[in-house]
């Protein structure tokens, strides 16, 4: 693969609600804060990619708010309609496929919908949505797998709770930092067994940006670019009784692909940090054993066997994750960001010392369907 | 260094009105494995799989996972892009980035819509802003007799000449299988014809449709041997410019096409559109459009394009056939729309039209309209680009 | 339906719930309503480069892309740049009910402003309104008005 | 005006997006709908690569790509793969809750379906058999079938 490399990155903090904002405030604070973080200028970005939601937004062609607060004012453009690492995947391919640099820019407010509207709408409208399910209590049905597959205690999903939102007090941009114990997880209100309250992520608002480059774009920016190592994304079965939700097999595909081309072949030892998309407590280990950062089954142990903290040999999520603030597109692109300030050697309080080589990861869908992961190196 | 890039396979719906028989991931089903017979392929050769419609036709959120089944996706890379009536020319360009980038060698890129499960005109009352234009937002018609009156009162074009642009596509859709309004109609027909809009009558514009579109883009080196003729990418151009609905000037030419236009033809060396390019497969959503949009493509001079299109240089046989397929006006299920564009222009340069083929096609042009007045632009050819 | 066969044995799955929303307007959207409720009067926003006046407000120029901060007092009149008299019957999807027809949908250049201005205008007969003629907002009184567009109710056409 | 941005409040604007939507079943999804209603039956459809037996069931394989044919009925009873009880309430919802989802492969298929069980909630565990208990008035909905009950 050609050198290609982030060289721009800019997030919102995340909040509950960023009432005073429209979207197309959102964009423009993080293309600019993009722009200058890369010392690039927008002559430089020759094409934008736009990530949003139409049922997020409560718009039709959602795009068509954001493109000129991304500066896409006669520019090459397109909108992908997902997590912020697939939009980031096709900024990438842009890339790679001719232009010199792409600014990739996503946006949510989680506040002005309905997420119970929002996520009913992701199933069947035959077979599954008359039955009122959501992103709540599919992924619980998904944790309830989890557990019975392996002999996992709701406690050890706890502990991630724990970890994120303890990391989350090292992260300016994060929205629930929180002094917790397994205790007070175990303790929170039950929403669906054995989901409770501080299994789940929060509602957010926020937007992010990440300005993808060459090898002369690189030379032009200021920042050390984070590299490209490797990128791939795939997707499983629709129906999710056709699924073992407790295998996360898309993800293995897609870490796979990712990992051929960054050269990866162990996984633990040669990545030093990893950001991955826990929208809930369970999710962290489950997507560990999908990456083969663990055996299947051994993903809850990690965190006890000290290997995921902030001190251990791979830290996960040093950020706080998706638990501290979940923008829905713009989670994916914030583990993006979070990989790439800890290569720059720029994440502040919550950096992980010489981290060399980075994984971010998203996903789309009901219970992680579709994942994509993002391998980034500070060396080319 | 980017790949090139060609077309080798496309499929589609028979568009209709109402497809009760299937639902939307069976629907698009039939288009993905007639795109893989028509260019002798299986899914198991597919890398990658773009995808894409708008959210609010069907209220289906993941449209990308929603459709796996239908679409292949099973266990592959698929996203979903969706810019509106564009997504159709969006979906094709990603499909073709997907490819140029080296990383995947054989994708589909696939575009449906079933307009027949919710009101289309609610529907697109939803693109609006919700603050400033949904209260009083009726859908696409009053912006495009705003235009149109625009082009009549700087052209001196008539309604006639319109609707003679509304009866060359549905006379060129008697000649397509895939076509959902295949009856003929006269330019009396258009003028008798509803006014919903002053200038714009019911036969002026484009059905609601149900129906997919897949096309199957694949790498130098693996084109050639999947088809014997491969359609090649030769240069692909966006403007999605505007972002209020107020900042369009009604009183100019359609700057999105312009721009988008001059970006593709140059990297393409299209120097004079007429003579280089041989067909056209244009996304018209009405009558109008066919008049003043080839003026914006430079097809013919400001204001000559009543007497261009009415002495027949835009019909079959003319200088440049525009819409062989029958176009916009006689098929639209609008997430796959833009896409049957550029399946039908890379079907004239694969030479496979049958009834509708362009004799010795070279270069073929596709576009796609849609959002605030955006323009998209893809320019095919026999030939390799460079 | 074109291919003729007998559908009527074939199944739906209908839905038609509203699907809720609260939009944030934003500061510069909030300012035009603002005027409107306490002065019944219209601000535009210069951009400083190509000094197009924008209406309402916005936070930047895109050809330009300049940040705007010089509001620009207006007047509650303009120019009908194009109108259109809805006649045909749709579900308003803000409603959930048949928007009532006929209305007239107008594009108005606000005096003093570069951009288009979408509104209702209070006459549904096309044979009493042209382009160009001069319109008027009319607006709620000031105890209705909730800070939204339809603190405008609609334009009146002047000089009939 | 200077100020101006510090001193204006930020307003809202409350709406909805509301569109009346039909989805069209289909033929093979009518089949198996038609079946509840009519026949308080569960057909499922096998997979002639693959042997998968779907429920519901489908036009095509999504693995194999390959049109499925071969119907059969399926027991209206199963096992429970995973459930969860809901304790959080929305308006999209068919029931009150506590109520539980549970994904049951039903005997004789090989892929899980979705449904609720209302009743005994607190005996609810993985790999407990249910049987459906169908409605008494039937509209060819997937709630033809009320809920699954243990056994």
């Amino acid at each position: 693969m050609e050198k290609i490399a982030i060289v721009g990155v800019a997030q919102t903090t995340y909040e509950r609600r960023k009432k005073d904002k429209t979207y197309h405030d959102l964009v423009y604070e993080v293309t600019v804060a993009a722009l200058q973080d890369s010392g690039l200028t927008l002559a430089d970005i020759d094409n934008v990619i736009t990530v949003s939601n139409d049922f997020l937004d409560g718009r039709t062609i959602s795009s068509m708010a954001v493109g000129e607060a991304a500066g896409a004012h006669n520019k090459n453009i397109s909108t992908v309609e997902g997590d912020g690492t697939f939009g980031a995947f096709y900024g990438a391919m842009r890339v790679l496929g001719g232009f010199r640099s792409t600014l990739v820019v996503a946006h949510s407010k989680g506040s002005e919908g309905s997420s119970r509207f929002i996520t009913n709408a992701m199933f069947d409208p035959i077979y599954q949505r008359p039955l009122g399910l959501d992103s709540l209590s599919s992924s619980a049905l998904q944790a309830n797998a989890y557990m019975a597959k392996f002999g996992i205690a709701e406690e050890d999903f706890a502990k991630v709770s724990v970890k994120n939102h303890g990391n989350a007090k090292n992260n300016p941009y994060a929205q629930l930092p929180m002094n917790i114990t397994v205790d007070d997880v175990m303790r929170s209100k039950k929403i669906a067994d054995p989901l409770k309250l501080l299994d789940c992520s929060p509602i957010s608002d926020g937007a992010a940006a990440v300005i993808i480059g060459n090898e002369e774009i690189v030379e032009k920016s200021k920042t050390r670019p984070a590299w490209i190592k490797g990128i791939g994304h795939c997707s499983e079965e629709y129906f999710l009784g056709d699924r073992d939700l407790a295998d996360p097999r898309a993800l293995r595909n897609a870490a796979e692909r990712a990992y051929a081309m960054a050269g990866i072949s162990s996984p633990l030892e040669q990545i030093n940090v990893a950001e991955v998309y826990d929208a809930f407590s369970y999710m962290e280990p489950l997507w560990l054993e999908g990456l083969g950062i663990c055996k299947p089954g051994h993903g809850h142990k990690m965190i006890e066997q000290g290997i995921t903290t902030m001190d251990g040999s791979l830290p996960v999520n040093p950020s706080g994750g998706v638990l501290s603030a979940h923008p829905i597109l713009v989670a994916g692109l914030a583990r993006i960001i979070e990989a790439t300030l800890q290569l720059r050697g720029e994440a502040g309080a919550r950096q992980v010392d010489g981290a060399g080589t980075a994984l971010a990861h998203g996903i789309n869908g009901p219970c992680g369907q579709s994942h994509c992961v993002w391998i980034l190196g500070a060396e080319v | 260094m980017a790949r090139r890039v060609a077309i080798v396979g496309t499929g589609q719906t028979d568009h209709c009105s109402h497809r009760p028989d299937v639902d939307g991931r069976e629907m698009i089903h039939e288009a993905v494995i007639r795109a893989l017979d028509d260019c002798e392929l299986t899914i198991r050769d597919i890398d990658a799989i773009v995808i894409g419609n708008m959210d609010h036709f069907e209220s289906i959120n993941y449209v990308d996972t929603w459709s796996v089944e239908g679409s292949g996706g099973v266990m592959k890379p698929i996203m979903k892009i969706t810019t509106g009536g564009t997504t159709g020319t969006s979906v094709a360009i990603a499909a073709y980035y997907h490819v140029a980038s080296g990383l995947f060698d054989r994708v589909l890129a696939i575009g449906w819509e079933k307009n027949s499960e919710s009101d289309t005109t609610a529907a697109i009352i939803t693109c609006s802003d919700p603050i400033w234009d949904r209260f009083s937002y009726s859908g696409a018609i009053p912006s495009l007799a705003t235009e149109a009156v625009g082009y009549m009162n700087r052209s001196g074009a008539t309604q006639e000449d319109a609707a003679r642009v509304a009866v060359r596509d549905r006379t060129h859709a008697l000649n397509n299988p895939h076509a959902h309004l295949r009856k003929p109609i006269t330019v009396q027909d258009v003028m008798d014809s509803p006014m919903l809009a002053y200038p714009i009558k019911l036969l002026d514009v484009c059905p609601r449709t149900d129906g997919a579109c897949a096309v199957v883009f694949a790498a130098e080196g693996t084109a050639e041997k999947i088809a014997p003729k491969p359609a090649w990418i030769k240069s692909c151009a966006v403007r999605h410019s505007i972002t209020w609905f107020g900042d369009f000037d009604f009183n100019a030419g359609l700057m999105s096409l312009q721009r988008a236009a001059k970006e593709a033809f140059d990297r393409a060396g299209i120097k004079n559109p007429v003579e280089d390019l041989d067909v056209a497969e244009l996304y018209l959503p009405y009558s109008y459009a066919g008049l003043k949009w080839i003026e914006d493509l430079g097809f013919c001079g400001p204001g000559e394009a009543p007497e261009f299109v009415g002495e027949g240089n835009t019909d079959m046989g003319g200088k440049i056939p525009i819409n062989p397929s029958g176009g916009v006006i006689s098929t639209n299920c609008i997430g796959a729309t833009a896409l049957i564009r550029v399946a039908e222009a890379a079907i004239q340069v694969m030479g496979k039209g049958g009834k509708r083929q362009v004799p010795d096609v070279v270069n073929a042009l596709a576009t796609g309209f849609g959002g605030c007045f955006w323009s998209d632009v893809v320019v095919m050819s026999t030939q390799r680009p460079y | 339906m074109t291919t003729g066969r007998d559908y009527s044995k074939l199944l739906t799955v209908k839905f038609d719930r509203a699907m809720p929303y609260e939009w944030s307007v934003g500061k510069y959207g909030s300012r035009f309503f603002r005027e409107i409720i306490e002065h019944q009067r219209f601000v535009g926003i210069r951009c400083p480069k190509c000094n197009k006046v924008y209406t309402p407000p916005r936070r930047i120029c895109g050809p330009c892309f300049e940040e705007l901060h010089e509001l620009v007092e207006l007047s509650t009149t303009g120019t009908l740049v194009a109108f259109s008299v809805v006649n045909y019957p749709f579900p308003d999807p803000n409603t959930g009910q048949q928007r009532p027809i006929p209305y007239t949908y107008g594009y108005i250049n606000i005096d003093g402003s570069d951009s288009i201005f979408s509104h209702i205008i209070n006459e549904t007969d096309a044979e009493r309104i042209r382009v160009g003629m001069k319109v008027r907002a009319v607006f709620k009184d000031k105890a209705e008005m909730r800070g939204d567009i339809q603190d405008i109710k609609y334009f009146e056409l002047l000089n009939k | 005006m200077k100020d101006w941005l510090t001193d204006t409040e930020a307003l809202t604007l409350k709406g909805q997006i509301n569109l009346p939507y039909t989805w069209w079943v289909g033929d093979v999804g009518s089949r198996f709908l038609i079946a509840l209603r009519d026949e308080k039956k569960i057909l499922g459809n096998r997979c002639p690569s693959c042997n998968t037996v779907y429920v519901p069931p489908r036009r095509n394989c999504g693995r194999c790509f390959v049109d499925i044919n071969e119907w059969l009925e399926l027991s209206d009873e199963g096992v429970v793969s995973s459930y969860t009880i809901v304790r959080f309430s929305h308006e999209l919802q068919p029931l009150e809750p506590p109520y539980a989802y549970a994904i049951i492969k039903l005997d004789g298929c090989d892929v899980g379906l979705v449904h609720v069980i209302k009743e005994n909630l607190e005996s609810l565990k993985n790999g407990a058999r249910v049987k459906a208990v169908f409605k008494e008035d039937r509209t060819g909905k997937i709630l033809d079938i009320d809920s699954f009950r243990l056994i």
